[in-house]
């Protein structure tokens, strides 16, 4: 058990973080949560910021050259993402479902011409991808597809609604899961497909979400043309394919998130000497403390816990279910530390964006009403302890559900 | 012994649901949470009409000299339906400090406006360095002969910016001791000096404002009360205001829990600006603080237990 | 609304507490949690408080002077029932069952003959009632009935097993949930009966619980006999008589457990300034006080949900299953309020009953396991979050329920 | 890096568990529980048997000069197994602070005799007066010449009834500060003036004394260390013993937590003395409280991070 870098690999986060320092964009200012105000301009410039990890050698650490990526280790692509969401997440944040799930679905499960089409122009920061799993009506249960594609010569048909797909009104493409066989339910006759979000057909409609942006979208589709070279794996393979790749995403995930909150962390303290109680900086309130100690000891634990099935991942294991643990591990601490930073301003804490008031100018508000996405997103906390349940823990499946799946 | 409430009671409940069920549709409040007035004058000259103001304001100043309670039973129903507008502040926060700390002159002089509905008014508590404890009041008020002079910020003021007069708490006395040097003056915001600016806030289904004092004269005569002695009536007006130190540190979190729960329940439909929970959650996540938070009830339930 | 007695209630009020201060056992000491050591001594000490209580005119206030009660209302009864709570309680302690279900039962749902016959002998404090519903393997699920009685001539034979039973092992009668109809299940079929913990057949072996007490039971019975006489209601009868009355008990019964919670919370505070945290009394620590003034508005909520509750009873309302909620006030918060006890007292917390270094003598410790029980007895909270989510608000009955009542 | 366990670590933990399993059923545990002494001779024999003592001791004092992370296979299984008996308090209390505090004749004497269980020994640190902050030690030791007399009362313990010697915190210069003015002292139970006795404590899987010490002599050549300078390496060795703040802050209750919902999940049979969960659930009560609690920890954690 060993927690450090070998002197080669911290040789090489060195040296990413000095080439960071001079690459990124001008006027970025790492210590300010929000530099960009609009998608627009976030978009533009996570575009340009992936362009120029790619130009640098950064992009996709672990994946071939042939597939824009630099023929590393995922040790390497670990360095980078961390030392990214530890200065600039920022900069990577509309890249998450692409990384997360798009890259390692297409290369783990794509044929070698739809790697070669799309991997590089990832990695250089030409597209980005949204993804389509959930619809409306299905809750959270991922399998509960209706979208239909029919297979018409050398092309799907696609008809259909997905919902909650992030950034879909700005991403070039979407991994879709579809329904390809009439009749089937659940899981049975699932596909997936690469779907180009400008091909005809392709409606998105913006969803503004209690934070007041809108962040999310619904998908409509209306005979949209598919050609049958981007469906990935075999018609019915759907299911596997998203599953697996799911899993593959959280180990690293849950390491660059932990980056992310240890960043956050510092900026909760800051905030702690800032903010006034009694005419005292709060930091100084023994209540307060306690409360600020166990956020800090739940973004160690998020860590440590993402080291672990990280290191599992090195050694060659397929990370498991146990990822369902690191979703949780981030996803419920959120909520009450944001809301603990909103309570510890007092009546400032009500005060969001564009007031001299604001402590912090409206970003621990908009973090407080983002995270009560957290424990829904991506899995909510009931599937996530359904999945450890019965997958972690071999308990028999819950009642209800074996009765609403009949 | 009955703690249950009386016909007349439960009538004037259900007659506050059936109006504000549909007075206060959730367009309506949807409408009136981007709006920067926050209210209209058309709704608010119905609750005139239907003489609310005038409920626990004694029959001699045009009131109808009810009781607590019998307001309860309309503002339980303003909280069910989140009624937007200066009512609470004109009448829970303004009214109820005149009352526990005015003159009789200034008594005569603005309760039977507001009970007609012409004048609207607010109170003035927090600062800056306050946090959620509302006893930190060091807004300087310097004497000048009779008068005095108001100098620095009050934020998370109820509808200043629709308000006729605000009723602002400052130190005539240094320290830190609420019950000795607090004064209570009635300042009118279209004075010079005073900058009434709306605050962003989370919860916008009431408009909160921060109030800026510079150099504001306020002559003697718009003292309310006692020079230093301003402390006790303003508790007990907040103290009216919100039944109780147990029940403010015991409800709005919990009514606050109860959205998060909603949210959760619903999922993703619970997320969308399009559901009306996200109003209920940030009116609940408002709540917690204004007039004091829970460890600051905790502490005072605790002081007026000995302990 | 007026929460305040009358001038003639506050009069008998006084009275009964001048009364009682006259009338406590020798050597009692109200502010000692625990004057009696053993089982049997208890016994002995309410069996000659409840006959004092008779002979000074204050046992069974409400019932009739015919039934050994005192032929006044419900309000005298709470008064003298929140007096003994929030002085005396220990006295009454091992009637609670007698007198929260085994009284109302006989008095709503039995006949004249088993009126007379029992209720002055439980008011002159000859007679402790115990209750036998629950039975091993039925969970919470108290209609989950298998002991059968079948009618032969002029007697039922009983066969079966109780569990969970309080004060089997001293109580002399027993109200006895059985199923006389073989073949049926659940509610349906079920029974209602008085057993003479006296007769032949009857077995009471005591299950020690993680106290290191043996509160609880097993009743064992085989091939017992129950006259004909002591079927209360009539065959089939069972399930509505049970319910009924553990309706009825709740109203009268939150309002008790909130004056002895009220005198809990006294000696807490008392605690707090005795024991100590880095040299200074506890009450003295911030964080703390957030704690003891979380609880002691806990019980404010239990006594005002209790005196609301109690006065829908006055004006003649049954009170509805909304009891499940006062169950859950006084059960979810005491094994916060008891952790938070011990915890407060540091390494001393540990500390139980017969050393010089405890603080109390053991009792936090004891208060501190025995709440363990809270959400588990009297029916479990699971089973009363469904009561009230079925049964107050209406909702479906929760899914893996309708499952295995098929 | 590679935060995984190695194969050899991985075996240790395997090895305990299957010694353990055998040798600590419940109804030993159960006998244990009830029994005055806490463990027998023959099952600590075993112990010795298997060199867990030696592990982390260095080879000069005859041990194996093992890592921690080793132990703590040992310890994982010993806890699942809730292992009765001195192990802890001998080796991961006494042991471990002989090592960081004790001179090299100190050790000398008392480590090998560890290693080969020829003695046990143990830690006293909490006071009545403490609560569960192991920073107030107000114990006082007065200096006499050279040698040092001790009077007071140390709590909870571990293990003393059956030690050999009990490494005891005292206050040798007076104030509040841990880092300046405790001293630790080597002191045999047996001495005049030293009383031991077993506290009736709801975790009784493991056993916890008070110990009285009335002008109790102790000589300068059982001093451990420096005088006055004994907080800094009681700290660093209470601090291997737990690992760090954090743990010690966030485990303990979420283990109680988890031995609360293992009985609501059982239900009445959880409640029975005969289901074994009730002495995992005192046994983490009382791992909230040893080496400070969660409140301790989280403002311990904080200054380590100058906050």
């Amino acid at each position: 058990m060993d927690y450090r870098l070998t002197p080669e690999q911290e040789g090489f986060r060195k040296e990413f973080v000095s080439w960071l320092e001079k690459n990124l964009p001008e006027g970025f200012d790492p210590e300010k949560p929000r530099n960009y105000n609009t998608p627009e301009e976030h978009l533009v410039a996570y575009k340009a910021f992936q362009k120029r990890l790619s130009e640098g050698g950064y992009a996709g650490m672990h994946y071939a050259k042939e597939y824009g990526g630099q023929g590393k280790t995922i040790i390497e692509e670990s360095i980078v993402l961390q030392t990214i969401a530890s200065t600039c997440m920022e900069l990577r944040g509309p890249g998450g479902i692409t990384f997360g799930m798009a890259v390692p679905t297409i290369h783990t499960c794509g044929n070698e011409e739809q790697k070669r089409k799309y991997l590089p122009r990832i990695m250089d920061g030409t597209q980005l991808w949204c993804q389509g799993f959930s619809e409306p009506g299905a809750g959270s249960d991922v399998a509960n597809v209706s979208t239909m594609a029919i297979r018409k010569g050398d092309h799907y048909v696609v008809n259909g609604q997905k919902v909650w797909t992030s950034i879909a009104h700005m991403a070039d493409h979407c991994i879709l899961l579809v329904r390809t066989e009439p009749e089937t339910t659940k899981h049975r006759g699932l596909s997936y497909l690469l779907l180009d979000m400008k091909a005809p057909g392709v409606d998105v409609r913006p969803m503004k979400q209690m934070t007041g942006e809108a962040e999310f979208n619904e998908v409509f589709m209306d005979n949209v043309k598919v050609p049958v070279e981007d469906l990935v794996g075999k018609e019915g393979d759907g299911w596997m394919i998203a599953i697996t790749t799911l899993m593959f995403e959280r180990a690293i995930g849950d390491v660059t998130m932990a980056s992310s909150y240890e960043k956050m962390m510092k900026r909760y303290f800051n905030m702690a000497k800032t903010a006034k109680r009694s005419g005292k900086p709060v930091i100084e309130n023994p209540v307060v403390r306690q409360k600020i100690a166990h956020h800090y000891i739940e973004t160690m634990v998020l860590k440590y816990h993402g080291l672990r099935n990280f290191s599992k991942l090195i050694k060659g294991g397929v990370p498991g279910p146990e990822g369902s643990i690191g979703k949780l591990l981030w996803s419920v601490p959120n909520p009450m530390i944001t809301n603990d930073a909103v309570m510890m301003q007092g009546p400032l804490g009500q005060v969001g964006e564009g007031s001299p008031y604001s402590i912090g100018d409206g970003t621990w508000q908009y973090a407080f009403l983002r995270a009560k996405g957290n424990t829904i997103e991506a899995g909510s906390t009931e599937i996530q302890k359904n999945i450890i349940g019965e997958r972690v823990l071999g308990l028999p499946k819950d009642a209800s559900r074996a009765v609403v799946r009949k | 012994m009955d703690i249950t409430l009386s016909k007349a009671q439960q009538d004037m409940a259900k007659e506050a649901r059936r109006f504000l069920k549909n007075e206060c549709p959730i367009d309506f409040i949807s409408e009136m949470f981007d709006d920067k007035k926050g209210y209209t004058d058309k709704f608010w000259s119905k609750i005139i009409e239907l003489d609310w103001p005038a409920m626990c304001i004694p029959e001699k100043y045009s009131g109808m000299g009810m009781e607590l309670i019998d307001m309860v039973m309309v503002l339980e129903e303003s909280g069910r339906f989140m009624m937007p507008g200066p009512f609470f502040s004109t009448v829970m926060y303004a009214a109820e400090t005149l009352l526990a700390a005015g003159t009789e002159a200034q008594k005569e002089k603005y309760l039977p406006q507001i009970v007609d509905g012409k004048i609207k008014g607010t109170l003035a508590v927090f600062e800056p360095d306050s946090g959620a404890d509302p006893t930190y009041i060091q807004m300087e008020a310097k004497a000048q002969g009779k008068d005095f002079v108001l100098n620095g910020s009050k934020v998370l003021v109820s509808d200043a910016h629709e308000s006729n007069f605000i009723i602002c708490a400052a130190r005539t006395s240094p320290g830190n001791d609420p019950s000795n040097g607090i004064t209570l003056f009635m300042v009118d915001p279209k004075k010079n000096g005073v900058t009434v600016s709306l605050l962003p806030t989370m919860d916008s289904t009431r408009k909160y404002c921060a109030v800026e004092f510079k150099n504001v004269a306020v002559s003697a005569g718009d003292i309310l009360g006692e020079v230093d002695k301003g402390w006790a009536p303003l508790n007990r007006a907040m103290d009216r205001a919100i039944a109780a130190s147990a029940a403010k540190a015991y409800i709005p979190p919990m009514f606050y829990n109860v959205t998060c729960g909603t949210v959760q329940v619903l999922g993703g439909t619970g997320f969308v600006w399009e559901n009306e929970i996200h109003y209920y959650l940030k009116r609940a996540k408002a709540n917690e603080v204004v007039l004091g938070d829970q460890d600051y009830h905790h502490e005072r339930l605790l002081k007026l237990l000995s302990l």
